[in-house]
This record gives structure tokens, sequence and C-alpha cells, in this order.
């Protein structure tokens, strides 16, 4: 069971973050909350990638003794795999746009209401 | 029996949907093209369908397929005996309603008359696809574009109380549409097919039960249109109608797709010896015969004159409909002789309504006193409707009447005799005393009236009716062998069992 | 030429986009014609792609010519051939109806709005098109992004009403990522053959239980499925017209192919089926689903907003058909994205066009309607009738064909939901048609009409694209068998 | 919610270890970046070669991803400072 925990603590961090991150989305009122709340369940997704593409013992995956070494083997658990850290590189892309988008209406939402409380804007919509 | 491919079928519905369209375009700015147009298509229409009898005498089937809508089913029309008698009668009672129509609208200078006339052309484009349709889906696609085309008649009035009947019929017709639809669905899933066969295409098809409840949504979806008791109610409401729609869609078009439609599933989608076998046909004809005696008793109480018809009507369909439950060869050709002869005499009966209507403003029966004086003519015409409708010969009620009586007693079911003599009587009770009154007893207010008829646009449509509802009686295939049309169906579908 | 098509649908909107602003600079008034031509284009590429998929079968094409997995590979059969088509055809509909919304609605925004309106076609069309899980999910994006930024710049409340869309939109997003992420940790493949072909032995497991779930969640929150929907009425009530025109028709269509592709070409149909009975949960939800927009729409006197409840409605109808997971209950889903799609737009774009010439919403207040715009009430009209389900138009067919399906899988709650929400759209169209053509009248009506209403039609840019959207919608309920006899039944996963 | 932490939680139990290099994460696709990375693209950052070469079409659409929220931000911000200030 330990060993189960243990083995896997990679998994745990990043359940436990994107709760964190989903509850502010879904929990708070305030906007900025939930927007803040959005990047941390997207950085646990992040993480979550990242962690699979993971090898014991493997290195960055740039090839080393690249150049003039072409005949040399090469070993393919020596090297982390790339191709998550690559999805990655573009979901992170898509996170900070998403981010600007988000912090663009917001800023929409407060000079038009001057406040960022939900509960405030609703009661100033009606 | 040879299949003739033939586009006249199209033709004949398509007709009023250009004739529709032509109509709306040309709007109120020249109503004189407007009119022009309504007669023309109902000319048109009447004889491109009189073209197609003498080859459906012959006992072959017409057919024309559109477009396939979905495997196993096609947007398809095909005529045989049956279908080519509704559409007659149809397309003939029409030309007929057109110009007593115009006579009508124009007396009373209505309101909205394009929209009238746009959906009256329209109603006669749903009403010949029903009686052309090859299978169910195609009968179930014009039957639904007829319920939609006649909300606007029956709304017409715009008043309050127009637009309630409006929303009733859409309730009561959209539901029963619903019913049908799924009706047909089953079936199509039980058979793969909806093709229309005479003597039916379903047995060996799916569990008895499973058929019982396919007939019973199917009659009762139907059966809605063709107003049995107790879903009768929005009939009677829908007389706020202008008369010419009473008298067209409500004794001909929109209640006999109805009627058409419970004779189609009768006749050529269960088939008589599957009802046999099912035990369907007696429970079907106690149903409606609780209607006749109903709606012979509601009639009697009636005031207004058209929700008087109103009930004689739904009293008239069910007869219809009892007659065809018995499934012999009388029975069947007197109900089906029954939908045209009903056809001309209820319409004659609904155009002296509205001839009164126009020249009084009466609408009720106890203000009709003495008024067959000042309208001899109309109320001679509305004496012949109703001694048809009684089944009093020479009329052509009475040969109708005489073959479905027939038919019961091949059925070895006299209970039935005794409710078609019943409601004979009763049809005698609630019309004889408007045809006395309005000839012999003095009008309340002591006025002498003169002799002053309705707008000869008006007259002269009624009175061919009624002369064609004696005709109908002493030769009843004087008119392009309409009596024929009702035999060889009956043979057809007894012959294809 | 011919082979590129594919790319070229996505390219073109794409590069066009680029370039919209670059135009925009220069002389303003080009950039519509410009989208127009960009959005034609790429129509007549998807058009391309479909009768050469109709003529030699599954198209791959391998962008830059690394052969999938390792590369990206664009899969294009029958579905997502017929998607395309329907996709590029309805956002050039809502492109040439966008004009004078736009005009009105946003004057000084007119290029960036086109900009992101193409953007926004681009990732409808992209998701679309791919066969590859992760670009699936970057175009998703794309998609939503753009979509947050023009719900944000319509009327009163827009921006909150986007704000809540993109908190959901990223949550329905990230969920769709992860299962892939989950998906790509049990197999190490992100294209959807490759998975396809893997998966089976994998069926098992609990992490691809687990992708499953995440991914059909993400995608049922795209789609604003009933429970997850909370977003969907606010964002496209409150957008401009001609967005919700374009977002409103498409994006929950696009959403209900991304599922069948996930449930029944990633996946096998028996494991949504039987190994995790996700078809049913999915069907009964879907029944809930329709009945609960129906009711919902009853309650609006708003008519955007009675059709946003309806749009929820239809998605139910959409989902029905995968939770069918029957051959007739898929070909209903697949007639009923083309079918919706049609109806929806010209739903839309008939209440933009009332707002544009009238500016009235509530219901109560198109007294007379008919004769001010009589093309537009018609098309309203025929379209309501085709909601309602009334032949032939095209709305009967998908719900004859759904019927079929839910009587085939014994389903018979499921033909009772059916059935009843037909008649509950019927209540909601003739209410409105009621209000629209009928004038009330208090005495015994004789007369001609006593006000004269002058004749006030959309203008032709508006009337154009309703016209035929009306159109179509009569003309593919009668052409209902040959779409299926030719494409869909094509369409349907083999399995079936 | 409970319910996503559910499912997280779940899946998770038949996941690989962090760090397994056996993973089938590891073996199906990725082998080929890390050997061939030099052979097919001449880079030796495969992360790169994947970015730009294998996958580059991801890598236009983040392109993308970004001119959409900047297009959306010039949308969304600019009347208000074009007209308030």
């Amino acid at each position: 069971m330990v060993d189960f925990i243990v083995s896997k603590y990679n998994y745990w961090i990043y359940i436990v973050l994107m709760m964190i991150g989903f509850y502010a989305m879904i929990g708070k009122r305030n906007m900025i909350k939930k927007i803040i709340g959005m990047n941390i369940f997207q950085t646990a997704i992040i993480l979550f990638y990242v962690s699979i593409g993971c090898k014991e013992g493997g290195t960055l995956p740039i090839l080393e003794h690249a150049h003039g070494h072409a005949e040399q083997a090469i070993q393919v658990a020596a090297y982390i795999n790339p191709l998550p850290h690559v999805l990655m590189l573009t979901a992170i892309v898509v996170m900070v746009a998403t981010l600007g988008v988000a912090l663009a209406i917001a800023i929409m939402i407060y000079k038009k209401y001057h406040t960022l409380e939900e509960d405030e804007i609703l009661k100033a919509i009606q | 029996m040879d299949v003739i491919i033939s586009i006249k079928p199209l033709l004949a519905v398509l007709v009023t949907l250009v004739a529709a369209v032509l109509i709306i375009s040309t709007g109120e700015r020249n109503r004189n093209l407007r009119e022009f147009w309504t007669i023309l298509a109902s000319i048109l229409k009447f004889s491109i369908v009189i073209s197609m009898v003498p080859l459906i005498l012959k006992g072959n089937v017409i057919e024309y397929t559109i477009i396939s809508l979905t495997p196993g089913i096609a947007l398809q029309f095909r005529i045989d005996s049956l279908g080519m008698f509704f559409g007659v009668l149809a397309s003939f009672l029409w030309i007929i309603t057109s110009v007593y129509s115009i006579g009508y609208v124009r007396s009373l200078d209505e309101h909205a008359q394009t929209r009238y006339f746009f959906s009256f052309a329209l109603c006669l484009s749903a009403t010949m696809g029903i009686a052309f349709a090859g299978n169910l889906l195609t009968l179930f696609i014009f039957y639904e574009i007829l319920t939609v085309a006649t909300w606007p008649l029956v709304y017409h009035k715009e008043t309050k109380e127009a637009v309630m009947a409006g929303r009733k019929y859409l309730v009561y017709t959209l539901t029963a549409g619903m019913a049908i639809l799924f009706g047909i669905i089953l079936i199509y899933s039980l058979a793969g097919t909806t093709d229309f066969r005479p003597g039916g295409f379903l047995s060996g098809h799916g569990s008895a039960n499973m058929l019982r409840f396919i007939f019973v949504i199917l009659i009762l979806g139907f059966g809605v249109k063709a107003a049995f008791m107790p879903m009768h109610e929005w009939l009677p409401s829908a007389m706020v109608a202008p008369t010419p729609v009473s008298a067209l869609l409500h004794a001909v078009a929109v209640v006999k797709a109805g009627v058409f439609g419970c004779l189609k599933v009768i006749l050529y989608v269960f088939g008589p010896e599957l009802l046999h076998e099912l035990n369907l046909w007696l429970v079907l004809a106690y149903f409606v015969s609780f209607t006749i005696i109903v709606s012979g008793m509601y009639a009697l109480a009636q005031d207004n004159l058209k929700r008087r018809l109103a009930f004689s009507t739904i009293n008239n369909l069910a007869i219809i409909i009892m007659g065809a439950a018995m499934l012999t060869p009388s029975g069947i050709k007197g109900a089906i002789f029954h939908m045209g002869g009903h056809g001309f005499m209820k319409i004659t009966l609904f155009f002296v309504a509205g001839a009164i209507y126009v020249k009084t403003h009466k609408e009720n029966i106890s203000e009709l006193d003495g008024i067959g004086r000042q309208m001899p003519l109309t109320m001679g015409a509305f004496a012949i409707g109703a001694m048809g409708i009684a089944g009093i010969p020479p009329v052509c009620g009475f040969i109708s009447k005489w073959y479905m009586a027939m038919g019961t007693l091949e059925a070895h079911e006299v209970v039935f005799l005794f409710v078609l003599l019943i409601s004979a009587m009763m049809d005698i009770a609630y019309f004889f005393p408007i045809i006395y009154n309005s000839f012999f007893k003095k009008p309340k207010d002591n006025v002498i009236l003169r002799f002053n008829e309705a707008p000869m646009m008006m007259l002269v449509p009624l009175m061919i009716t009624a002369i064609i509802s004696i005709i109908l009686g002493i030769f009843p295939n004087a008119f392009f062998n309409f009596f024929n049309l009702a035999s060889t169906a009956a043979g057809k579908i007894l012959g294809g069992m | 030429m011919i082979e590129q098509a594919p790319v070229l649908i996505v390219i073109i909107p794409l590069i066009s986009a680029f370039l919209t602003p670059l135009i925009g600079w220069g002389k303003k008034e080009l950039c519509y014609p410009f989208i127009i031509l960009a959005l034609t284009l790429s129509g007549f590429c998807s058009v391309i792609t479909l009768l050469t998929v109709m003529k030699t079968g599954i198209i791959h094409y391998h962008m830059g010519g690394w052969l999938p997995p390792w590369g990206i590979e664009y899969a294009v059969d029958y579905l997502n051939a017929f998607v395309l088509v329907v996709v590029s055809f309805i956002s050039l509909t809502a492109a040439v109806y966008s004009k004078k919304s736009v005009e009105q609605e946003l004057p000084e925004k007119t290029v960036y709005f086109y900009t992101l309106f193409l953007l926004q076609v681009t990732g409808f069309l992209g998701i679309v098109v791919t066969g590859d899980m992760f670009n699936l999910y970057v175009f998703l994006e794309i998609a939503s992004l753009a979509g947050y930024a023009l719900i944000a710049v319509g009327g009163k409340g827009a921006p909150l009403a986007s704000f809540r869309y993109l908190i959901m939109g990223t949550v329905g997003a990230s969920f769709y990522l992860l299962g892939v992420g989950y998906l790509y940790m049990a197999t190490g493949s992100l294209n959807m053959a490759d998975l396809a072909r893997l998966l089976p032995d994998l069926y098992g497991s609990k992490v691809v239980l687990a992708a499953f779930s995440f991914l059909v969640v993400g995608v049922a929150l795209k789609m604003a499925l009933f429970p997850l929907h909370g977003w969907l009425p606010d964002a496209y009530e409150k957008a401009p017209s001609s967005v919700s025109t374009l977002l409103a028709p498409l994006m929950t269509k696009v959403s209900a192919y991304v599922m069948i592709r996930i449930m029944f070409t990633v996946f096998r149909p028996y494991f949504s089926i039987e190994l995790f009975p996700v078809t049913t949960i999915l069907s009964w939800i879907a029944a809930v689903a329709i009945l609960y927009g129906a009711m919902m729409a009853l309650a609006q006197t708003d008519l955007k907003r009675m059709l946003v409840y309806i749009l929820l409605s239809e998605v139910g109808y959409l989902v029905l058909g995968i939770g069918l997971a029957n051959k007739n209950g898929l070909t209903g889903t697949i007639l009923h994205i083309l079918n919706d799609a049609c109806m929806m737009s010209a739903l839309f774009m008939i209440v933009g066009a009332i707002v544009y010439r009238c500016g009235i919403r509530e219901i109560s207040q198109f007294r007379n309607l008919h004769r001010k715009m009589p093309f537009t009430m018609a098309s309203l009209v025929i379209v309501g009738l085709s909601v309602v389900g009334i032949p032939p138009t095209c709305g009967f067919f998908s719900k004859w064909y759904l019927i079929l399906g839910a009587i085939d899988a014994s389903h018979w709650v499921m033909v009772g939901v059916l059935i009843l929400s037909s008649l509950l759209n019927a209540i909601l169209f003739f209410r409105v048609i009621e209000y629209a053509y009928i004038e009330p009248r208090d005495e015994r009506g004789s007369g001609s009409m006593s006000l004269a209403i002058s004749r006030e039609e959309a203008p032709l840019s508006m009337l154009i694209p309703i016209i035929s959207a009306t159109a179509g919608v009569i003309l593919f309920g009668l052409l209902s068998g040959r779409i299926i006899s030719t494409v869909i039944q094509f369409a349907i996963p083999a399995c079936f | 919610m409970i319910i996503t932490g559910v499912i997280l939680i779940y899946g998770t139990t038949d996941m690989p270890d962090w760090g397994d290099p056996d993973s089938p994460a590891s073996l199906h696709v990725s082998p080929r970046y890390i050997t061939k990375t030099m052979d097919e693209t001449a880079t030796p950052n495969m992360v790169t070669s994947v970015l730009a070469d294998y996958r580059s079409y991801d890598t236009l659409g983040e392109t993308t991803v970004i001119f959409t929220a900047g297009m959306a931000c010039i949308l969304l911000l600019r009347k208000r400072r074009n007209g308030n200030g």
C-alpha cells in the first residue's frame, strides 16, 4: 500500500493540485480567483503530462554526442520521452492564450461594473 | 391489373401548390386575377383527375415515385379505385366550393382573403396527396401538411373564439399526428415497408398484441380528424371558421381525410382477414356505434345551425367506418359510396347555412322560422340534403345506407342494423323540424319576407350539389362511374385476401 | 490541388485570418468580401473532399509527410467529410449574413470581428478534419478562444456570460486534454486510428476507463449536454446575432461529431455499449435534456432565449441518437447534424433579422410582423414546422430515424420523450406564429385591415442566407433518402 | 467535483509508476523520435525536432492560438481605449 502510494507520488501531487484549481474555478465567486484556479488546474495537467514522459535515470531529450558520433547506438531508455514535452509546450501556449482572453474579459467587466465579484455584477445587471 | 407509371398524380397535387404560390404573389392587388388562379387550378386539377378515371376503372393502378425517403419507403403516389374515388370527390367539390367561396368572402368583405385562398389551395394539394398516397408515410406527410394548412382557415376570423378553436384544433390533430407517426414507425420496424396493399400487408408480422396496439393507436390517431367521440371536440369548435371552410374542409377534406386514413388502415394495412383474426372489427364497430348514437343526441341539442351540422357530420363519419368495419362486400361498398354521397349532401347543407348567414346574418336554428319563403331555392336544397342524410330515397344517402345495412346483415350482426336505423331516425328528428319551421312557421317578428335569394355565386353551387345528390341517388353511376369506383375498390380489397 | 483539398479546407481560412487584419488596415470594406471568398473556397474544397471520399474511400493526408502515428494525420472518411461540408456551408451562410448586423452592432471592430470569425471557423474545421487527438485539442482551443471573444462583445451582460463560458469551456477542454493524456499514458499514441488498434487489448484498464470518462465529460461540457449546460443559455443569448448564428448551429454539432468519433472510432462500440454502459447513461441524460430544454423554452418570453433552450433540447436529440447506439439511432444523429445545423442557423438568423429591423425580441411584441417582414416570417414558419417535426421538412426525418432507433433498442421511454418533445415544440412555435400572424379582434371580424403597416423586409444580405437555409430545411427533408443512401449510410461506424 | 476526484484516483491505480521506462507511453511512438531524430531531422534536440518537424502542424495551431488570443484582446479592449481614454 505504502509502496503503491509512494511509487505514484507524481499523480497524487497532480490530483491535489487539480482539485485545488477545480475548486477555485467552481466554488469561488471572485473572477480573479477563478482565473488563478484555472491556471492551477491547467498547470496540474501539464505536470501530469510531463511526469508521464519521465524515465528513471533518463536524461534530457537532447542527443549527446550528436555531432560526429552518428554511428553511436542510441539508448532509448537513456532519454526521457520528448513527446509530452512537446505537447505541453503547445498546451502552455494555449493556457497563456486562455489566460490572456480571460483577463481581457475581466478587464472589460471591471470597466463596466467596477467590481469583479460575480454576485455584485449580477446585482448590477438586474 | 397493370401498373401504369404516370406523372399525372404528381401534377394533380402540384397544380394547386403552384396556384397557392401564384395566389400569394398576386395578393390583394388584383383580386380578380387571384380568384382566376383558384378557379383555373381547380378546373385543371379536376380534369387531370378525371382523365385518370377510365384507367382505374379497368382495374389498373397508376403509380408515380418521386423520391426515396428512406430504405423501403418512397414518396410515392399509387392510385387505385378508393384513392381515385376520394380524389374525384375532393377535386370536384373544390371547383364548386371555389365559386361559392368567392361569392361568400366578397359578400362579407372578409379580411385576409389572400391568406384564405392560399391556405385553401394548400389544403387541396394535401388532400389530393392523401388520396393518391402510395404508402403510409406519404399519406402521413400530406396529412400533416393538411393539418397545418387548415389551421389558418380555422382561426381565420381572428376573434378570441376563433383563435381558441384554432389552438384546440392544433392540440387535437398534432397529438393525433404523433400517435399516427408512432404507429407508422412501429409498422415500418415490423414489416420494413408501409406500402398499401389491398387486403393488407401486415399479416405475419409481429405478435397479435403488438398488431392490436398498432391498430388502436392508428385508429385513434386518424379518428381524431374523423372526429370519433370522445375526440370530436375540435370539430364543433372549428365551426367558427367561415362557412365555405366548414363546408369543404369539415365536410369533405379534413374529416374525410381522417376517415380515408381509417379506411386505408382497415382495408389496406391490416386487411379484413387480419382484423377478423385479431377480432378487432367488432371492437371497432362498437366503438363507432357509440359515436353514432351519442353524436346524434348531441345534434338534437344544438341550436346553432353549423354546430348541428357538425354533429351530424360526426355521426355520418362514424357510420362510414361502421360500414367498413363490417368487412363484407356490401358494407365496404356502402361505406365508400357514403363517403362520396355524404360529401355532396353535407356540403349542400353547409352551403345553405352559409347562404343564410350571408343574407340574414342568422346562425341559430330558432331564428330560421319562415325563412323558406324568403329563400325557397336554398331551403329546397337544404331539404334535399337533409333527406339524403336521413337516408330517404331517392337521394343518394339511401343507396349507401342500404348497402351498409346489407353489410351488417352479411356480417350477422343485427345490432349494428339497429344502430343504423336509430341514427336515421335521429337524423329525421334533428333535420325535419328545421325544414318544417322554415317553410310553414310564421316568422316571430311578423315581418313578411319577400323572395330574396342569396347571390348567384353561392346559389348556383348549392343547387348543383343538391341536384347531384339526387342524380347519384337515382343513377349511382351517372357521374363518372362513381359507384363503380366504389365497388371496384371493395372488390379488390376482398379479392386481395 | 485535389490531393491537397483536405488540408486546404483548414488552411485557407487560417491564412485568410492572418491576412484579414492586414487587409483591414488598407481598406476596411474589403474584409467582408475577403472572408466570403475564403469561406467559399474552403467550402469548395470540402465538397471536393467529400466527392473524393465517395470515389476513393478514406483519405489519409500526412502532415509534413510523416507517417502516423509519428506525425499528424488527417483522416477523412464519410463522417467527417459530411460534417465538413455542413460546417463550411453553414459558416459561409453565417458570414454572408453577418455583414449588416456587424455593421450595426460593432461598427468599429469589423476587421477584428471578421478575423476572429474566420479563426472560429478554422477551429471548427480543424476539429472535424483531424485524425489526431492532440491536434483536435489545439483546434478546439482555437475555436473556443475565438468564441469567448466573439461572445464577449455582445450586448448587456455578455462579458459575464462569456467569462462563465470561458471557465466552463476551459474545464471541458482540460478534461479532454486529461483524457488524451491518460490514453497516451496507456498506449503511447495520439493517432485516432492507431489508438483504435491499440485500445481493445487494454479495455480492462482503469486508466482507459478514466480516460474515456474524461473525454466524454469534456466533450459533453463543450456541447452543453444537460447537466453541464449552465454556460450556454446566457452565452448564446447575449452574443451578437451574427455570432450566435455561427456558434449555435456549429459548436454543438462539432462536439457531437467529436463524441461519435471518440465513442465509436477511437473506442470500439462494444466498449462504449457493453463494457461500460455509457450509452445507456447518455440516452437517459439526453432524454432529460430534450424535455428540460423544451420545458425551459416554454417559460421564455424572449424569442432568442427560447431558441437557445430549444438548442439545448436539440443537443439532447443528437446525444440520444448516440446513446441508442444502433444503426437507425446513429443515422438519426448524423442526419440531425445536418438538419439541426440548418434549422438552428436559419432560426438564429431570423431572430437576428428581426432584431436588426425592429429591435424586438419579446414574442409578445411580434404583432403584425408578418406584414412587415413577410419573407422572414414565412421562413420562421417553415423552420418552426421543421423543429416540430412536420413532414416533409428535414426535422421530421431526423425524428423518424431517432424514433426508429429507439424502437430498435426497445427504449419505449425514449419514444415517448421524442413524441412529447415534438408536442412541446409545437406549442412553442405555434405560439410564436400565432403572435406574429393573428391580429387580435374584439368584435366578429370583418372589414379589411385598418392600419397599414409598411413593409420593411430585412436587407438582402440577410434575407438571402435566411431563405437559402429555409430552402435547405425543405430540400434536405425531401432529399433525406438520397443523403442517407449516398453518404450517411457509410458514415456510420462500420461495426453497426 | 468529488466525482471527478474519485475518477482521478480510480484511474491512477492502474497507472504506471513514476519514471518507469517501460511504460507504454515510452515504448510506442517516442523511441522513433529518440533514435531517428538525427537521421530524419538533423536536430539533436528531440523536443525541437518533434515540435518543429514531426508535429509541426500542432505548432502552427499553437501559433494560431496566440494569434487568436491577440485578436481577441484587441477586439475586446480596443474600443474602450478609443472611446473613453
